[in-house]
């Protein structure tokens, strides 16, 4: 098995889309002459030149919707918001414009462009610097959202955006990016070789489609929904209950929209209990939307009502116990399943 | 500029005090002063006029349908500032990207949309440029690389850096002209997008179509230091030009002009050679003859301050030009003005007969690769694709 | 009974504040000298001169900020966006400053400003201008969001809004604003007097209480839960469906954000069935939500699943046909509680 | 400006060609000549070096706390320009209000917050002056009348305006200052901001502390036309104004000449006499010594460049001019050193045996007046008041 970063994966997959194609290139504020505020494009700058890894001012307006008019040119760009929390100055522009254009232009231009960049809480950031935007843009018709929580779903996903004719919006997060090498635990119990994307060298053509979910770990007791970094919490509580007896089923839809309910649904089918993990704002959510989903599609199947497991409905706290326990966190999801299954 | 003056007095391009036109060569004074117009020729100069009459007898048919709600939405009549798309058009290559507002639609007939086309998107009709998906405030036409009208003010600026960006990175010898009005002026994008141009010397022509009303807000009270907008051109280092956008001689001289400048212009800053003037900021000063849209009672100027203005009116303008300087006889002109009206009459008619957009069309446009979304049953088919969780 | 129109009851909670309290201002595009984009304001800049009616350019990023900047300070801002659908420029002020400076600053400084403008599509007005931000901004927590569906409710909500504490976002109707006048029906038959504000002008504190639902026609047979215009669809459809014997209640929660669940619910208890009409797009919406919290309230009091009725998943077309036919119209009411009820 | 210069050489405003200030009055240029310095007591000007000095103790003691993983998330530190914040805060009313972005340790204690709060607000206390909630970018303070840190690059200058305004209505003679770094040029708020200062003739000083870096990005490569920032002023038709933000006393003079004639400017626009010179722009030129936060390699820099800015250090400066001009001697300066060190000390002492945040204070400030929200349980009371649909 490979041992690769969630950052790696990232860049990975844009070192080989540029390669593979002239029109991609990166813009984002830092992503050149400082190789990524994160480190993401490290190389880059180096490998591609300027014309094509490019430093932007900090105009989140200006540079998104200078992408949205290059893609509508033919040019395929890939934007990086440093966090998606800074993408807000930026909403007119990626959600009027990108997402709209081939609807308001009868079909005549497309956005094939990837906005991508870290979401959800870093590590003390605060209120404005912790957004989890999945649910306010998973809303809007017209684009993708796709939220990876391994390396090889990071690579995977970031190369099917790139090649997609639509404006899709990557959701990183920061507390991933090193994940694969600091020792985190990889759960390679559970979800084994789907970990690392394909070494394979050659394989320039490894891509994961959009609105198929992954089954990260099977099991036959209980369905546990979770995307992104929450997939790590709900593997983790998973490890937790086995001991308790508990076999749960870890599915992760790795994009939102489009959604694999399908998907979703057999399992709850199958295991009867559900516990939806979301880590953005509880009300009017990803979170809502697939619990109403789960009773529309399974209703009769369910043995107990789901259970939704989100942030808190606060902004941000900067001390660090309460940002921790604000989470959709371990904790939260393993008292989750245990409410949801004590009728079992 | 006054009505009438021929090729040998067009303007020169007096800076105002204090607001000086950068210039980036010794040339351009001289480019200035021989005005690219006077090398035109006649057809050339007849068209031009007959463009101008087209979009004022099509926007004068537009009202009349919006009156008897054949048209819905927001509607914005270009009549009076017809120059300005017209002249700055005929100063483009075919293959120069431009991008608008919301007031439009005689960008796109300028461009070349055919009129019928153009209507028919107001009727809402599949047979409209945007198959009656975008109305009034979205023109958008591929082949004529028009990228359309768009709603939001200002939000066209960063697109139009966008397109001016992607030629060069295309390395072509294109010029990008974004238009937006001077309310736009306010609005936090349009200066984004004036830096992103200046630090990347990008081939694109920014244009303020200065009407003087951004809705009933005259420009003074909305926009600080209104009377020297080259000031905002300086801010950023960007050459900075005016024209009286209801001339489309000089309008179209001033465009040649900067435009040549501009066109192709690259940047070291993106790993290409630096060169070309880069950016241009032009202050096209005009004049709305309706209200800012089909419901205005325009209690914010008066009728002096508008017919007053009608007097410099673009079309008459350029017919004394051509009729002083032998360019054209009355009659041809009479001619011309009968094709526009028949054209825009036409154009109604087509409009009318045109099948409306039926209701399937809904599900269409949304995604290039329809993967999905989960909520249009049907339409929008489900990606079927490769196995799950092996991948 | 009063007629009053809707326009007219916004601008009289705005004078009678402005009255009361000196440090209520208005700001926006066009409020002052031209009375108005759509004629809320009409004569307000007569009664109460440049200082406190205020036109601003077109800069929603710079008069939102001033307004959440002026609330610090202590004055109480009324912000008009000529439509919600401009906001987007401003989505970091609105989303970010406004509801997070509380918390951000340990409580020492709240933002007393009321957010208020045109919502959901106009007429025709294409995808860009015709923005429900119902469902993206009653996500945030830190923020009040009311939406008003009758004259009375417009009032004595704006009312509430201004008087508060809190941020307050105000969601109105272009397609309403005529209400009242234009002999559209009132309903008067279902909703009575709840339809105009006191008459009594001496009332100046009749204010709504924000999270209390209103029953705007009660109903044994199903519950149909609606809020702003889609109200009156959802009457219209009661109706209709009146004359084939199935009685319906149309409950308006008024405010999204605190949401009164438990009147929905008791009602779901009676009724046992329930549609959720909701002018939002569908995905992590309102609707969602309260469908979501519907069934985990009142699963096994439903003998049905819930009913979602939403704008179509599309941009909005300019074409009035199919503009008409996106919107969660009352044929699509009708349809959706036939369906839900056939097993009734 | 050089260390060691005396108040009889305090610096006069040399506009850059092209740049000019825009003079208000004919009596500016004396303003300029006899700098307000010259007048203030020596304990002021002693106050102003021990400012310093205890934000620069008080800074390098954060980064160690950072470093030994009491402080989290972003932190972003001061050292470097001292002067900036001192020297403004010095020519300031106790009630006007100042505004800044997330590097604003300095700004709160030169605005007389307490070091205990400002370090416990770090290490998330329940003593910090935000509670633990805000953390190292967001020192709110409402007793000095400080509005806070903000984290979103420009968000704050909306607010800064938002403030002048309401001093204005509310008819105070205050002026707000609006601190923001070089980067927050390029983003569309700050542009926004201006334009609304301008064209209300606001009480407000935009001031950039042009430390010459947004993170990497050195201001030449992200700001066009960046060696002429009065152009952006002039654009707005805004006074501009340059100091060196690493000498206290330039810094203070600056903001105490401009200061006073923005303070109190009232806009006939907005319905009162006009009256004061309105916003101002000024500049300030400083540099950061650390990198942009506390995890930057600083790649983009030189050792040798930062050494050579050293050598204009703020404190220094104030050291040498205070013993030059026999305003202090070297053992009272040793003494005040001492003492900053040591409050400083006794902030992490403070900050360390402060209570952590207790977990029910998550639910806290929210809402000012809580009626919900529906999902966190038991803490926000849901609002029980009248009774239902009959209001
Ligand atoms: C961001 C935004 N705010 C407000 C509006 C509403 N609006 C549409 S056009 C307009 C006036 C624009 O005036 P100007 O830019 O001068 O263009 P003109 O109409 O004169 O061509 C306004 C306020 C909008 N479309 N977008
Ligand atoms: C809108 C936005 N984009 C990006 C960021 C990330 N960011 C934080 S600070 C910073 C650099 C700002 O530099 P400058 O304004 O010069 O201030 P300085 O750090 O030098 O004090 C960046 C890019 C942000 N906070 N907000
Ligand atoms: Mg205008
Ligand atoms: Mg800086």
């Amino acid at each position: 098995m490979q041992t690769i970063q969630y950052r790696e994966a990232i860049r990975e997959a844009m070192q080989e889309e540029m390669r593979l194609d002239d029109r991609v290139f990166l813009m984002g504020e830092e992503v050149a002459q400082y190789n990524g505020a994160y480190k993401i494009s490290q190389g880059m700058l180096d490998e591609f030149g300027p014309r094509r890894v490019v430093d932007s001012p900090i105009s989140e307006t200006g540079f998104s919707g200078l992408g949205v008019g290059a893609a509508m040119y033919g040019l395929r760009p890939i934007i990086e918001f440093m966090s998606w929390s800074f993408c807000l100055v930026a909403a007119d522009q990626i959600i009027n414009n990108a997402p709209k254009m081939l609807y308001m232009s009868g079909g005549q231009f497309g956005c094939p462009a990837v906005f991508r960049g870290n979401n959800g809480a870093g590590g003390q950031l605060g209120s404005t610097h912790s957004w989890c935007v999945e649910s306010m843009f998973a809303s809007v018709p017209g684009l993708k959202l796709a939220i990876p929580s391994t390396p090889r779903d990071a690579k995977g996903l970031l190369k099917t955006a790139i090649r997609d004719d639509d404006p899709v919006f990557n959701l990183e997060s920061e507390r991933m990016l090193g994940l694969g090498a600091r020792g985190d635990k990889d759960f390679s119990r559970y979800i084994k070789d789907t970990w690392a994307p394909p070494t394979n060298k050659q394989d320039e053509d490894f891509t994961i489609p959009f609105g198929v979910a992954d089954i990260k770990k099977p099991g036959k007791d209980v369905t546990i929904v979770a995307a992104g970094r929450p997939v790590h919490f709900a593997l983790d509580a998973a490890e937790e209950l086995e001991k308790e007896g508990i076999d749960c089923e870890v599915i992760d839809p790795r994009t939102y929209r489009p959604l694999d309910i399908d998907t979703i649904v057999k399992s709850v089918r199958k295991t009867n209990y559900c516990v939806v993990v979301d880590q953005s704002w509880p009300f009017a959510s990803v979170g809502s939307e697939i619990a109403a989903q789960v009773y529309e599609h399974a209703m009769d199947d369910l043995d107990n009502k789901v259970i939704r497991v989100n942030n808190d409905d606060i902004p941000a706290p900067y001390n660090r116990t309460l940002e921790q326990e604000m989470l959709p966190n371990t904790r939260k999801i393993v008292e989750a399943v245990r409410a949801v299954t004590y009728n079992a | 500029m006054t009505p009438g003056n021929g090729p040998d007095s067009a303007p020169e391009v007096t800076p105002e005090p204090g607001q000086g036109t950068l210039m980036t060569s010794a040339t351009t004074e001289d480019r200035v002063k021989t005005p690219a117009s006077q090398s035109l020729p006649k057809d050339k100069l007849v068209d031009m006029l007959y463009q101008m009459m087209l979009i004022r007898r099509f926007e004068e048919r537009t009202m009349q349908a919006y009156q008897q709600a054949h048209i819905g939405g927001f509607c914005h009549i270009y009549i009076g500032q017809e120059a300005t798309a017209v002249g700055t058009v005929a100063a483009l290559l075919d293959d120069d990207p431009i991008i608008t507002a919301y007031r439009d639609h005689g960008h796109a007939l300028a461009r070349g949309m055919h009129p019928n086309y153009c209507m028919a998107e107001m009727y809402g009709k599949i047979t409209g440029c945007a198959k009656g998906k975008g109305g009034s405030m979205h023109m958008f036409d591929k082949a004529h690389h028009m990228y359309g009208g768009h709603a939001i003010v200002g939000g066209q600026c960063p697109l139009g850096v966008g397109l001016a960006f992607a030629t060069q990175y295309e390395k072509k010898n294109n010029v990008t002209v974004c238009f937006f009005g001077d309310g736009a002026i306010n609005q936090g994008a349009f200066h984004e997008a004036m830096n992103l141009a200046a630090i990347w010397n990008l081939p694109i022509i920014f244009v303020v179509e200065n009407n003087g009303y951004s809705m009933g807000t005259a420009i003074q009270r909305g926009t600080a230091a209104a009377n020297d907008l080259g000031a905002k051109a300086k801010a950023y280092g960007m050459r900075y030009a005016e024209c009286d956008g209801m001339d489309v001689l000089d309008t179209y001289n001033t465009f040649k002009r900067e435009g040549d400048l501009s066109r192709g212009s690259t940047s070291s800053a993106l790993g290409l050679e630096q060169s070309g003037g880069g950016p241009c900021f032009i202050n096209a000063k005009t004049y709305r003859y309706q209200g800012h849209s089909m419901s205005d009672p325009q209690k914010y100027r008066s009728k002096d301050e508008v017919s007053e203005k009608k007097e410099k009116d673009c079309i008459s303008t350029m017919v004394s030009h051509l009729i002083d300087n032998k360019l054209a006889t009355q009659d041809q002109i009479d001619e011309l003005d009968k094709k526009a009206k028949q054209v825009s009459r036409d154009a109604i008619k087509y409009a009318e007969q045109s099948p409306d957009l039926p209701k399937s069309e809904m599900f269409t446009d949304i995604y290039s690769q329809p993967y999905g979304p989960p909520f249009v049953k049907g339409a929008l088919p489900k990606m079927i694709t490769d196995n799950n969780s092996g991948d």
